[in-house]
């Protein structure tokens, strides 16, 4: 099974990295384009089967290691064909 | 139409030629297929007489990158033999990974410069970093623990749309990689030139610490012995071109085969420290990084230097990815790796100190007493080829060439505006302007042995727990170079050697990097012998060893070669670190003195290319004698104390380096000289400037005329502005400010 | 006295601190009998009376600096002197993973420049009433580089406030008096509130984005970190 | 409009961020982790309205700043409501 988790900046925290790619898409004469955010996907090959211990274990990794809570969210998505 | 293949081709020259392929390639080698690995027919014939029958593919790819031009130096090699390499305190020339010389108490330095260009232009940031990862590791191969980058890059007009973004990447590249990895990077240049524009130079220099009678080479031995494959594993990254001559070429071959290599310098780092520790332990019989060519160069130059030969179970190799291929294997350039060879039985404790480092380890073979390099792969020998002609019957190139034209004399020179003018707008300038942008993005002081910074003469970094220190410098005059390569070529040494003496320390070596175009084209195989010639006539008359060094050619695009850029970096040493100078004035009211005579010569300087627009005449002449007399003078004096004010001209003039030295000490100057451009911004050599107490001037002026010196006051410190010939001063904060903004603002669209 | 320096993989500052703090306890920068160097992996420590996690790029920085170094067996074991009260600092790296592992309070983001930044810094003393800090005093500034790619520190606003109700802001990045150059911004990462150190409730962790080892000997061009560590000399031994 | 775009890296090439975080997971105790890939997620708010418009803007937008295509794909996912 494959899980993918997207980590993403709390809305509170700035995100610079996502401002400084709206200002260039700005500078590059692109026009209409509002927020900018940048987060990160972390793609996983899981060996787990069940889809609710797969789960389970990703929040884990989440919650021990792949995000860090007190500046970013994450979601979780699994895939399992 | 089916294609003519290779055998079909030569039978007429090869008639005996054994038919058939004893190995597992089935297919024959076709025209097209050689020249897609860059071989000419004779080459191809040279590769059928070595083998004594066709080779296959993975052969075919193997003799390759092995007779490349990067790996044979086939068109350099000739001239190359001609430079001066030896001296008592050289422990190891060139021919080694990196070049190593004896620095007193029991240490060495082990250094080397190398290029990236080519990938760095492609991808900036993984360009530059692997460039970064490479030279690190041809040093710490040798037992040294890197304590020193430099880096020398030359990018295109400020003005191409690409050159902003090239700057970013390749500034972010060597910051990231270095940084990560915990060397200081405490030095180089930048320049900017239009004829960079379809060929940036990034070269990038590593000095490393060992002890001197630790030192680790790579010459194979030991029939028998274990060969171990240490660090990240092989995918499929950097088969270049050559790949292409691979049949299986699917819609999904742009996906997978990546020209540019991603590094990883955390693994770098990891990769340091337990090769360190294995160095620390008696197992060790030969070691070599893989770089360019892979496990290809690395097992063959170390089957050849020991004269012995190889055996490689391919199976065995780590691998990132599934399916590859024996010449996939073979030629990928994927960073971060090593091969050792162990004493037998030492195989355990070596692998125990890679697990505690998380790095991969394999025993991938043995070496063996047939003098050939065999590969398997599940037990069928896939390659096997004769290893000493492999190397000795690569192609060497005694190419044409032709010497450039002397340049025509520089007519007149009319100022264009006031010389204070002129001055404000080459510190703000994109040649003069300070590279803080830059350098502030490099970890300079990581190690916590950076004594001078980069921004001065020669970078100086303690030799870690003593009180002795090294001093390093990179530098070339491209410009001088183009006009008169022989006098560009040793000029650039000379620069390199002064730099080293105005912060008084005792140059030692150097390493270059020579990048020069196409060198099938006459003029500028005349610009590579000219530049050889005059850097060995530079080294050898300031007994300044070349110990290892880099050559890249072909830095060309549609016919539009790169200046001549033989990059050189040097390493000296200071006997007591405190005896050294710097170019910040320290003082108000010292006296103000330049070293060294005034010509006042125009030709080819920035004043001219800037404010004038104009790249003519000759380069500045390089008189060795009086480089040396004027700097062992310059170096006697701060070693004994006396000054500790000390700045070299070069770029820009008298004036810019004396403003140079107002703006970093923060202290002001007035300065009194010759109303002329060519006085204030002539780029005249082997002149320095100094500072020193009013009450030593006397004595310091007749040492100099005493040993033959020109010597003249020609100012005096104080204030907080510069003065020229009591015309209006102009304060040093309005000068910082401008010439610390060019950069900064040209990139802010970065 | 006796030091441990956590060594992580990718740590590149171990040793500069090991040499800066051997001078400081044992008066000679070989005499490393007074500093243990500790791995990683390790998950016991000998008797220590302050535990310095180093700088450097631990992990690569790699998903989030200092992440997954603050997952190391040996930090269950910091955490726990810690909280028993042994002294604990984290410089640069050590920093970060000091709020990673929540010991400190907040997080290190990307510079808001998104670039490396290497250079001289000046800081003030905010709290000088600390182990940490007793050989300064309050508002003294000082002149420390700093290294680093994610310093700029980040924390809500109502912990902030509550944080500095605590006195547990450490030093704040200040305008250089000396050169005055008002062109370079003294903040050099967009920390919140200037910040550039911080400690815990108690005091007794400390976690600071500049380096004191790199200003600790007069090759450095300046000493004012020597007395941080010399702080700690005079209070632990 | 919405538009996500998930850049990674092609997959030959080293993900050294990704290796790390498998290594660590490892480390961690969690078993039955296979490879492990590290990209980024670019989310931008865009004024446009109409989808094959936008598309292609943000096609260029890709190839212009937010990937690399010499190391790095792209997909882009549009989401109008
Ligand atoms: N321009 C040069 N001057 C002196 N030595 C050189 C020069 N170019 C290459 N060498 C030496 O030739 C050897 C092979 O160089 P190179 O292939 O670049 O090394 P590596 O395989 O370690 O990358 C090295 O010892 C190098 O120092
Ligand atoms: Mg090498």
């Amino acid at each position: 099974m494959k899980a993918r988790v997207h980590v993403s900046f709390k809305s509170g925290v700035l995100d610079p990295q996502g401002k400084a790619i709206g200002l260039t898409l700005g500078n590059l004469g692109f026009d209409g384009v509002g927020e900018v955010r940048q987060g990160k996907l972390i793609e996983l090959e899981l060996t787990e089967t069940d889809t609710a211990t797969a789960q389970k274990s990703v929040e884990a990794m989440c919650e021990k290691l792949l995000a860090n809570t007190v500046i970013e969210n994450y979601t979780i998505e699994l895939d399992d064909n | 139409m089916a294609a003519l293949t290779a055998r079909h081709f030569l039978a007429a020259s090869y008639p005996h030629l054994p038919k058939g392929l004893a190995l597992s390639n089935e297919q024959n080698i076709t025209p097209a297929q050689i020249a897609e690995h860059g071989l000419t027919t004779d080459e191809y014939k040279t590769i059928l007489t070595v083998m004594g029958r066709e080779p296959n593919l993975t052969e075919l790819g193997i003799f390759s990158v092995m007779w490349s031009e990067h790996c044979s130096y086939k068109s350099s090699k000739f001239w190359l033999k001609t430079l001066p390499t030896e001296a008592p305190w050289v422990i190891c020339g060139p021919g080694e990974n990196a070049g190593v010389v004896d620095i007193g108490e029991g240490k060495a330095a082990i250094f080397k410069m190398e290029s990236h260009n080519h990938p760095s232009f492609i991808e900036p940031y993984q360009g530059a970093a692997t460039g970064v990862g490479g030279i690190l590791r041809d040093v710490f191969t040798m037992g040294a623990r890197p304590i020193a980058n430099m880096n020398a890059l030359r990018f295109g007009a400020p003005e191409d749309a690409k050159t902003r973004h090239l700057v970013s990447g390749v500034v972010a590249g060597v910051g990231g990689y270095g940084n990560c990895v915990g060397v200081p990077t405490v030095g180089g240049e930048v320049n900017f030139d239009p004829a960079y524009n379809g060929n940036i130079l990034v070269n990038a220099m590593t000095v490393g610490l060992a002890d001197a009678d630790k030192i680790f080479y790579s010459a194979a031995a030991g029939i028998g012995n274990p060969v171990v494959y240490v660090g990240s594993k092989t995918g499929r990254d950097g088969i270049h071109g050559a790949t292409m001559a691979s049949t299986e070429f699917d819609d999904t071959t742009e996906d997978k085969r990546p020209t540019v290599q991603v590094g990883d310098p955390f693994t770098e780092k990891l990769l340091i420290e337990a090769c360190l520790e294995l160095m620390a332990t008696d197992t060790i019989v030969a070691i070599q990084d893989m770089g360019a060519a892979g496990l290809t160069c690395s097992s063959v130059e170390m089957a050849d230097k020991g004269g012995v030969g190889l055996d490689l179970d391919i199976d065995k190799v780590p691998q990132r990815e599934d399916g590859m291929t024996p010449y996939e294997v073979m030629l990928s350039e994927s960073q971060e790796r090593m091969l050792i060879v162990l004493r037998p039985g030492t195989e355990a404790q070596a692998e125990a100190i890679f697990d505690k480092w998380q790095l991969d380890f394999a025993v991938v073979g043995k070496v063996s007493d047939t003098g050939r390099f065999t590969g398997r792969l599940g037990g069928e020998v896939v390659f096997d080829i004769p290893v000493r002609p492999l190397v000795e019957e690569s192609p060497e190139y005694e190419r044409p060439w032709v010497e450039a034209e002397a340049p025509a004399p520089l007519g007149s020179v009319t100022a264009p505006m006031g010389h204070m003018e002129a001055l404000q707008a080459l510190l703000g300038g994109a040649d003069l302007s300070s590279r803080r942008w830059v350098w502030e993005q490099y970890d300079h002081t990581v190690m916590a042995d950076t004594v001078r910074k980069p921004g001065g003469d020669a970078a100086i970094v303690r030799i870690h727990g003593s009180d002795r220190g090294l001093a390093i410098a990179t530098d070339c005059t491209p410009r001088y170079c183009k006009a008169e390569p022989h006098v560009g070529g040793a000029q650039a040494v000379v620069e390199v050697w002064r730099n080293i003496t105005a912060v008084g320390a005792r140059p030692l070596a150097v390493t270059d990097c020579l990048n020069f175009g196409n060198p099938e084209r006459p003029e500028i195989m005349g610009e590579f012998v000219g530049c050889i010639k005059g850097i060995g006539e530079a080294c050898r008359a300031l007994d300044f060893p070349i110990v290892s060094g880099n050559v890249s050619l072909y830095n060309e695009t549609d016919g539009q070669a790169i200046l001549p850029t033989p990059a050189i970096g040097g390493i000296g040493i200071l006997d007591v670190l405190e005896a050294h100078a710097d170019l910040a004035l320290r003082r108000e009211g010292d006296a103000f003195i330049l070293i060294g005579a005034t010509v006042g010569h125009l030709g080819q300087s920035i004043y001219l290319r800037q404010l004038l627009g104009r790249a003519e005449g000759p380069a500045p002449a390089v008189d060795l004698a009086v480089e040396r007399r004027n700097g062992d003078f310059v170096r006697s004096l701060i070693s004994t104390g006396r000054i500790d004010t000390c700045h070299d001209i070069s770029d820009g003039g008298l004036l810019v380096a004396a403003a140079e030295m107002a703006m970093a000490g923060d202290i002001g100057l007035t300065l009194t000289g010759i109303d002329d451009a060519g006085f204030w911004f002539g780029e005249d050599q082997a002149r320095y400037l100094l500072a020193l107490p009013e009450s030593e001037a006397a004595a310091v002026l007749s040492q100099a005329e005493d040993a033959g010196v020109p010597a003249q006051t020609i100012g005096i410190t104080g204030g907080e502005a510069l003065t020229l010939n009591d015309g209006t001063p102009i304060s040093l904060s309005e000068l910082r400010q401008k010439h610390e903004a060019w950069l900064p603002n040209y990139m802010q669209n970065a | 006295m006796k030091a441990s320096v956590i060594v992580f993989p990718g740590s590149n500052c171990d040793r500069d601190v090991q040499v800066a703090l051997a001078a400081a306890i044992g008066g000679r920068t070989d005499n490393n009998d007074c500093v243990d160097m500790v791995w990683h992996g390790d998950s016991e420590m000998a008797k220590t009376d302050l535990i310095v996690l180093p700088g450097g790029f631990s992990y690569g920085d790699y998903l989030r600096s200092g992440a997954m170094s603050a997952r190391s067996p040996i930090m269950r074991e910091v955490v726990a002197r810690a909280e028993q009260g042994v002294a604990v600092l984290g410089i640069c790296n050590g920093f970060q993973v000091l709020t990673e592992a929540g010991l400190l309070p907040g997080a290190l983001l990307p510079n808001a420049g998104l670039k490396f930044v290497c250079r001289d810094v000046q800081v003030r003393v905010e709290n000088s009433q600390t182990p940490f800090t007793n050989a300064y005093e309050a508002g003294q500034t000082l002149r420390i580089p700093v290294a680093h790619h994610d310093g700029q520190y980040f924390v809500e606003a109502d912990e902030l406030s509550a944080m500095q109700e605590r006195d547990q802001i450490a030093f704040r990045y200040c305008q250089d008096e000396k050169t005055g150059d008002s062109s370079r911004r003294a903040n050099p990462n967009g920390s919140v509130d200037d910040i550039a150190g911080v400690f815990n409730k108690r005091k007794t962790v400390l976690g600071l984005m500049p380096h004191p080892e790199r200003a600790a000997d007069a090759i450095h061009g300046g000493t004012d970190g020597q007395a941080l560590l010399s702080s700690l000399v005079s209070a632990l031994a």
